[in-house]
C-alpha cells in the first residue's frame, strides 16, 4: 500500500529565496535551469563483478555492479536471456533511509531503471539465451545508492548503462543441459546506450538534474529516457503534483537535446 | 515477432477486435455498490474488471502517522489471484507496489486533503479479470468511488493509455495489443485543471508519434470523463428514486 | 501467536434490542432464527479464470475464482491431485480488513472451506493426477472477500463450491514428463454438493447466518457441513464461547435440514 | 486405501496398539517443570510429547494493545522441527496458526481474565514429538500450566479427539489411525460448565454416528479430567512435602 | 541490524553482593569460579527424531533433536552432506523471548554450535555423500531452548553433540538419482568429540558456565571450543566488553581443563 | 585437499601474493567522502573494498526504544550483492547477521555513549568487493567514520586477522587463505585499553599457536592503528588547507 509521506519541508526562508532564484531563471547552486550538475562516470571500479560503474551527479553518487550468471530463461520467454535490475536505498546514503527490504521508492526506480534498459532494447537479450528454454544468461543489475543529493533516477540509469557497457560475460560450453564456463570471457552485447534525463516542476519553472532541497519542492517530476536514435523509451511521472501538456513538450524537448550531452560521456559508448 | 503472428491491425484499418484506432472498448460503470465502503464503484472496460473501494476521512491509526495539515492517501492497487491467465500470487507483487505509488499520487492533486488534517483516506482497487489498461481503468473507477465517498475533488480523474501496434498509434490497448504492441503510454488526466497526473511510457516512440498520442489520450479521457460524470448522475437520480418511493 | 481480538462491541441500546427481539424468537432485520438471508449466487462471473461465483448472503458479498494449472503432486499422495484454497480479506471488504498477509481469520476462513470441500470428496483428486508422482492437475480456490456483513464461512463455502461446479479443466496430452495443453476443456469432475450451515449462539438462542452485529454479540459459532447424503464432513465452532451439548445436537439438526435448502441454490447441481 | 495396507481394527476388535476402541493410550502428566515459565506442564500421551508454559498475568507491551476490561489472552501452538517424521519448518505453518487460535478459543471461557484488566496471560504450547491428538493434549496439559501458574480458572479444560476407523467409533487416536481413518473430532470439555469449549471434526459421520462419537468423547474427557486433577494434586504433595522436608 | 539491547539491570543490593562475593572467588550459588553447575544429558529422549539429546546446566534446559533427510549438497562441496544447524529461544524459555522468526542471538547461537561441530570435524561430512553433486544425507540440529538460565551457548552445544552421538542414519540405496530408504540404519560418523566452555568477565573475575544473573552483571563473555585433542576450534568473544591479553590466556586455558571435565559426561563418546 | 592445488605457501616461505606470513597487504584510507553522513571512511585491503558512513548522536525514532543513561548503537554490516563471487541476496544473511552484533559490540566498549542519553549512533558497513578479512577492514574504517563523526572514542579500534594456512602462521588473510587455510582468527583491538573488543576462531590451533597468533594480531593490528591515524591526520591537513586556501 502506498501512503502519503512525511517529508521535512524546507525552511521558509530557503524556500521563498529558491523560488525567487527561479523567477529569474537561476538556481541556488548556480545553475541554469536546463545544466546538469557536473557528471562524473568511472566505469569498472569492482573488478570482481563482471561489471560496474559509480556515477557522481554533484553530492549524489551511484555504484552500480552487475553480475552473470546462468540460469533458467521465463518460461514466456524461452528465447531470451534475463535481466533483473535491483535498487538499495542504503542508509549510508541520508538518513531518511532505513534499513529494510525495499520500499516504493527503491522499487520504482529499479523498474524505472530496468524499463529504460529494456525498452531501448540496449541489451540484446536475445542473444543471451544458451540452451533455449533451457539456460540462459542471467545479467543482474544492482544499483547502490551511496550518497542522496536528488536525482537518483537519472544517476542509477547512468551507472546502469555505464556497467553494462563495461561489463565482460563469461562464455560458457554446454555440456547436456548444463554450462560449463571455460574461463574466457567476451563483451556483453549492448547495442543501445539510453539515456534518462529527470525534469522537476517547481512553482512554474521546469529545471533539470534537480537537488535533493529542489526534489523537496518540486510538487511533480517527470523522468524521460530517450534512445540514440532520439525516440523515446520510456517516461515516468512521480510526485504527488501534475504537468500541463504544454509542460510535457517542453519537458520532452529538453530530454531529447540533454540525453545527447550525456550520451557522450557514458565510456563505452562508441555511438 | 514470428511470421505465423495474427496481425493486430486488419488491412481494413481495424484492430483484432474489430475496433477502430481510436475507438474505446465498452465501457460500464456502476456507482456505490459495497456497502460497507464509504464510496464504491465497479468498472469494466472491456473484458478489465475492477472493484474500487474508498473509505475515509477516517482517523489515523497510530496517530503519529497523520499529518498535522493534511490527510494522507493511502492506495492499494492489487490483483485478484484468478484475475490473470496463470494464477497470480495474492503477496504484491514490484509491478503492484509501484503502481500503488503513482496512482497515490495521480489523486493527490485533485483531493482537497487539507479539509481534513490527521485523518486518512484510502484507495482500494481491486483487479478482478485483467485485460489491458487496468491501472487507466482502476483510476477512473477510483474517481467515482471518491465522489461516491463524498470526498471533496477539484475534479475526476479520467484514464486512458494510447499505444502503438505495427506502426499504428491505437488508444484503450487490451491485453494482446499491450503484450504484442510497440509502445503503451497510459495517462491519467484532470480535465478541470487540464493537467495530467499520472504519465508513463514504455516502448519506443519517435517525438512525432508521441506528440499525437497525447493528443490521443486526451480525447480518449475526455470521452472517458463524459461516462463518469453520467454514471455518478444515475447513481443520484437512483438514489432520488429509492427515496421518492419510500415517501 | 494467536491474540484476544480487539473488538468494537454494539451499542448498549441496540444490544438490549436485539436480546429482547431474540427471546421472541425475532431478529433485528425480521427473519426468524433459522431463516437465511437472500442467497443470490451467479456463476462464471470472471470468464478468463477457470471457474467462478459470486455469492451475496444478504450484504455479505464473496467472489470465488478457480485456477486450474499443472504441477507435481504431494509426495505422500502421488496419485492424486492438488487442491489449494486461500482466502483474502480485502481491506475494501470492511474497515476492520487491513492489506497484509493472510491473518488467523483468513487462514481459520480458507482452512474450514477446504476441509468442506475435502472431506465431502467433493472434487474427485484421484481423476486429477497426469502422470502418477511427476505431474498433476493444481486447482487452486481463491476466496475474495468483497462486503462482510457476516458469515463468511458459509458465504465463502457456497462460492467455492459453486466455483467448482462451474469449472472446466483445461485437457492435457502428455509429452515424456510435462504436459501440453490441447486447448481443449472438460468438466472437473465434482462428485458431491457440501453445504456448509452457521449458527451463532447470542445469549441463550441459536441463529443460522448471523449477520456482523449478531456475530459481534454472539458468543460462539458453529458452522457444520453436511454431504449430499447428510453426512456430516466438517465441522468447526469458533469465538470464545462454548456450546452445552444439547445445543450441539439442536445445531446439527438445524445444519441437515438448511443444507438441504441451500443445496437447491447451487448452480450446476444436479443432486 | 491400498489391499496391503495393515487392518486397524483387528478380528478381535482391539486396534493396532492393543486398545480398545474407547481406551485411552498411557497417559502421563508432569506440572511445573520450568523454572523461569509461571506455569508449566508436560503431558506424554502415548508417543505425543508436549511442554506448555503460561506466564501472566503480566502488563501488555506496548500498552496500547490491552483491553480496559479485562486481560487479553495469547495462545501459541508450536511444533519443533524433530516432533514430526519430516522435518517441519520452525516458521509456523497455516495449520499451526489456526489451531493457536481454537485453542486460545477454548480457553477463553475458563479464564477469569475480567480480574486483570490491561494485563496479557500466555499460553506458549510446544509439540515435542507428534503422534496424533497434539492439539487435544496440548490443551490438557495447558490447563494444567494454568492452574500451576495460579490463575484463576472456572474449571480445567479436558480434550480429547474421537474418531472413525474402519466403521468403528474410537477415542484417542494415534497419528496412523487420524491419517488413515474416516474422521477425526477433537473436543475440549469443560466439566464445571458442562460445556465444549473446542470442537471440530473433519472426516465423514452419520447423525448417529456423530451422537455416539459425542458421548464417547465426554467420558473420554471425563477420564483425562480425573488424571489432571490427580497431576495437579500431586504437585501439591510434592510442594508441600519439599516445603516440609526444609523446615 | 544490531541494536544495543534492552536490559533489565539487576538489583543494587544483588549486584553489590554479587561483586563482593566474586572478589572472594566465590559465587551467588555457592560455586567456586571453575565450577559448572550440574550437568545432566539425557540422550534419546524423541524417540521419532533420528537422534536427540536433552542437556541441563542447573535451570537451563536445552532439547535437541537430530533429524537425517537426503537432499541435494550445496554446489561448492559437492562432495559432502550437509549440516544445518538452527536454534529457536522458544517464548516458554524465558519472558524476555517473543514469538517470531530468529533473532540476532538465536542466529548468532546456532553459528557458535555450528562452528564448534564443523571445525571439529565432528560429523564426518565426507562419508555423507550419496551421489556426489546430486544427492547427500542432510542433517538438521535443530536447538530447542526450553528454560534459559544462562550459557545457552554450552547447554545447546552439549546437547547438539550428544545428539548427533545418539543419531542413527537411514540407509538409502540409489536408484538412479534419487535414494530410496532401505528401512535400515547405522551410526551417524561421528569422530570427535567438540567440547566449548563459556567463561564470563565480571568486575575483574573469569568465571565459567554463567547463571543469567551472572550474565546480566557480566561485560563481556567467551566461549572456547576445543577438540579431543585439546586443539582450539572455534571461539566467540560476544557482550559489550573487551578482554585483555591475560584474561584470554586464562581463558584458554581454563576452557582445555573443564572441557576434558565435560566430555566425560557426553554419553556415547568413546573418545 | 586435492593433489592438484596451489601451494598457499611457496616454496621461498612466500604467499600466493608474495607476501611474507606478517605482512599486510597494500592497505588505503580515506576519511570522509560521503556527503550526507556525519562520518565516513573508505577502506581498500588488498582487493577488499568497503565504505562506512556513520550517523548520530541522532534521536532516536520511536522513543521508547531510547534508552536513559546512554546513546543506544546501532550497525549494520552488510554486503553488496555484486560484492562476491555469486552474487549475493539483498536480504540479510545469517551471517551478516551475526557479524553486524559482534561488530557493535566490537564498538560499544569505546563509544562514550553515557554522553548522549535517548540517542543513537548508527554505524552502516558497506562490503562492496570482498576479498576476505573484511569484518576486520569494515571495523578499521568504522573507527575511522567514528571519529569524522565526532563521536567521543576512548580510542580507535583496529582490526586484523591472523590464520593458519599449509601449518603456517599468517596475517591479513585473503578470500583464498581463509578458504582454504586450516584456521582464520579475526582479531579487533583497542590500543589504548590494551584490550581485545572481538575475538572469533574457526579452523583448529594448538596453544602454542593461538598464544602465537594472538600476539601476531596485536602486531598487526598496532600497524594498522598507526595507518588510522596517519589517515585522519591527513584529512585534517586536508581540511585546514582546504579552509586555508579559502581565506
Amino acid at each position: 500500500m502506498s501512503i502519503t509521506p512525511q517529508t521535512e519541508p524546507l525552511t521558509k526562508i530557503k524556500s521563498k529565496q529558491m523560488i525567487e532564484f527561479l523567477k529569474l531563471g537561476k538556481r541556488l547552486d548556480g545553475r541554469s535551469l536546463t545544466e546538469y550538475r557536473d557528471v562524473k562516470i568511472e566505469a569498472g571500479v569492482i573488478g570482481k563483478a563482471e561489471g560496474s560503474a559509480q556515477v557522481s551527479l554533484g553530492n549524489t553518487r551511484v555504484l552500480v555492479g552487475i553480475k552473470v550468471e546462468t540460469g533458467p530463461p521465463y518460461s514466456d520467454t524461452p528465447n531470451m536471456g534475463v535481466l533483473t535490475v535491483n535498487a538499495e536505498l542504503l542508509p549510508l546514503a541520508h538518513e531518511i533511509f532505513e534499513p529494510g527490504p525495499p520500499d516504493e521508492n527503491s522499487i520504482e526506480l529499479a523498474r524505472v531503471v530496468d524499463r529504460s534498459l529494456r525498452e531501448s532494447k540496449a541489451l540484446d537479450l536475445e542473444s543471451l539465451i544458451i540452451i533455449p528454454g533451457k539456460l540462459a544468461y542471467v545479467v543482474f543489475v544492482d544499483i547502490y545508492i551511496l550518497n542522496h543529493d536528488g536525482n537518483l533516477f537519472d544517476a542509477s540509469e547512468y551507472a546502469a548503462i555505464s556497467g553494462l557497457m563495461n561489463a565482460k560475460l563469461p562464455v560458457v560450453e554446454v555440456e547436456g543441459e548444463e554450462g560449463k564456463p571455460t574461463g574466457d570471457f567476451k563483451e556483453l552485447p549492448v547495442r543501445d546506450c539510453p539515456v534518462s534525463i529527470t525534469i522537476a516542476k517547481i512553482d512554474e519553472a521546469l529545471l533539470v538534474d534537480p537537488t535533493l532541497e529542489e526534489e523537496t519542492m518540486a510538487t511533480a517530476k517527470i523522468t524521460i529516457t530517450t534512445t540514440k536514435d532520439g525516440k523515446i523509451c520510456a517516461i515516468q511521472k512521480s510526485g504527488g503534483g501534475t504537468f500541463t501538456f504544454e509542460e510535457i513538450m517542453e519537458a520532452q524537448k529538453i530530454a531529447r537535446s540533454k540525453a545527447a550531452e550525456v550520451r557522450s560521456l557514458i565510456p563505452g559508448w562508441r555511438g | 515477432m514470428e511470421e505465423s503472428r495474427q496481425k493486430l491491425i486488419g488491412e481494413n484499418g481495424l484492430r483484432i477486435d474489430g475496433r477502430k484506432p481510436d475507438e474505446l472498448r465498452p465501457i460500464r460503470m456502476e456507482v456505490g455498490l459495497l456497502a460497507n465502503a464509504d464510496g464504491s464503484a465497479y468498472i469494466e472496460q472491456g473484458k478489465s474488471k475492477i472493484i474500487v473501494a474508498v473509505y475515509g476521512p477516517r482517523e489515523v491509526h497510530p496517530k503519529h502517522l497523520g499529518l498535522s495539515d493534511r490527510a494522507i492517501v493511502r492506495c492499494r492497487y492489487h490483483m485478484a489471484p484468478f484475475s490473470t491467465q496463470e494464477r497470480k500470487s495474492p503477496a504484491p507483487s514490484r509491478r503492484e507496489i509501484e503502481l500503488s505509488k503513482i496512482i497515490r499520487e495521480a489523486f493527490e492533486p485533485v483531493i482537497f486533503s487539507e479539509y481534513y488534517p490527521r485523518s486518512m483516506i484510502d484507495i482500494f482497487i481491486e483487479v478482478l479479470q485483467s485485460d489491458g489498461g487496468t491501472r487507466c481503468a482502476g483510476i477512473t473507477a477510483a474517481s467515482l468511488a471518491l465522489a461516491d465517498a463524498g470526498i471533496p475533488l477539484r475534479d475526476l480523474v479520467a484514464s486512458c493509455a494510447v499505444g502503438k501496434v505495427e506502426g499504428c498509434l491505437i488508444v484503450d490497448l487490451n491485453d494482446e495489443e499491450d503484450k504484442e504492441g510497440e509502445a503503451d503510454m497510459p495517462v491519467a488526466y484532470i480535465p478541470a485543471l487540464d493537467t495530467v497526473s499520472l504519465l508513463q511510457m514504455d516502448g519506443q516512440l519517435t517525438e512525432e508519434e508521441f506528440v499525437e498520442a497525447l493528443k490521443m489520450a486526451k480525447e480518449a479521457c475526455m470521452r472517458i470523463y463524459q461516462m463518469q460524470k453520467q454514471a455518478l448522475k444515475q447513481k443520484y437520480v437512483e438514489a432520488k428514486e429509492a427515496v421518492e418511493e419510500q415517501e
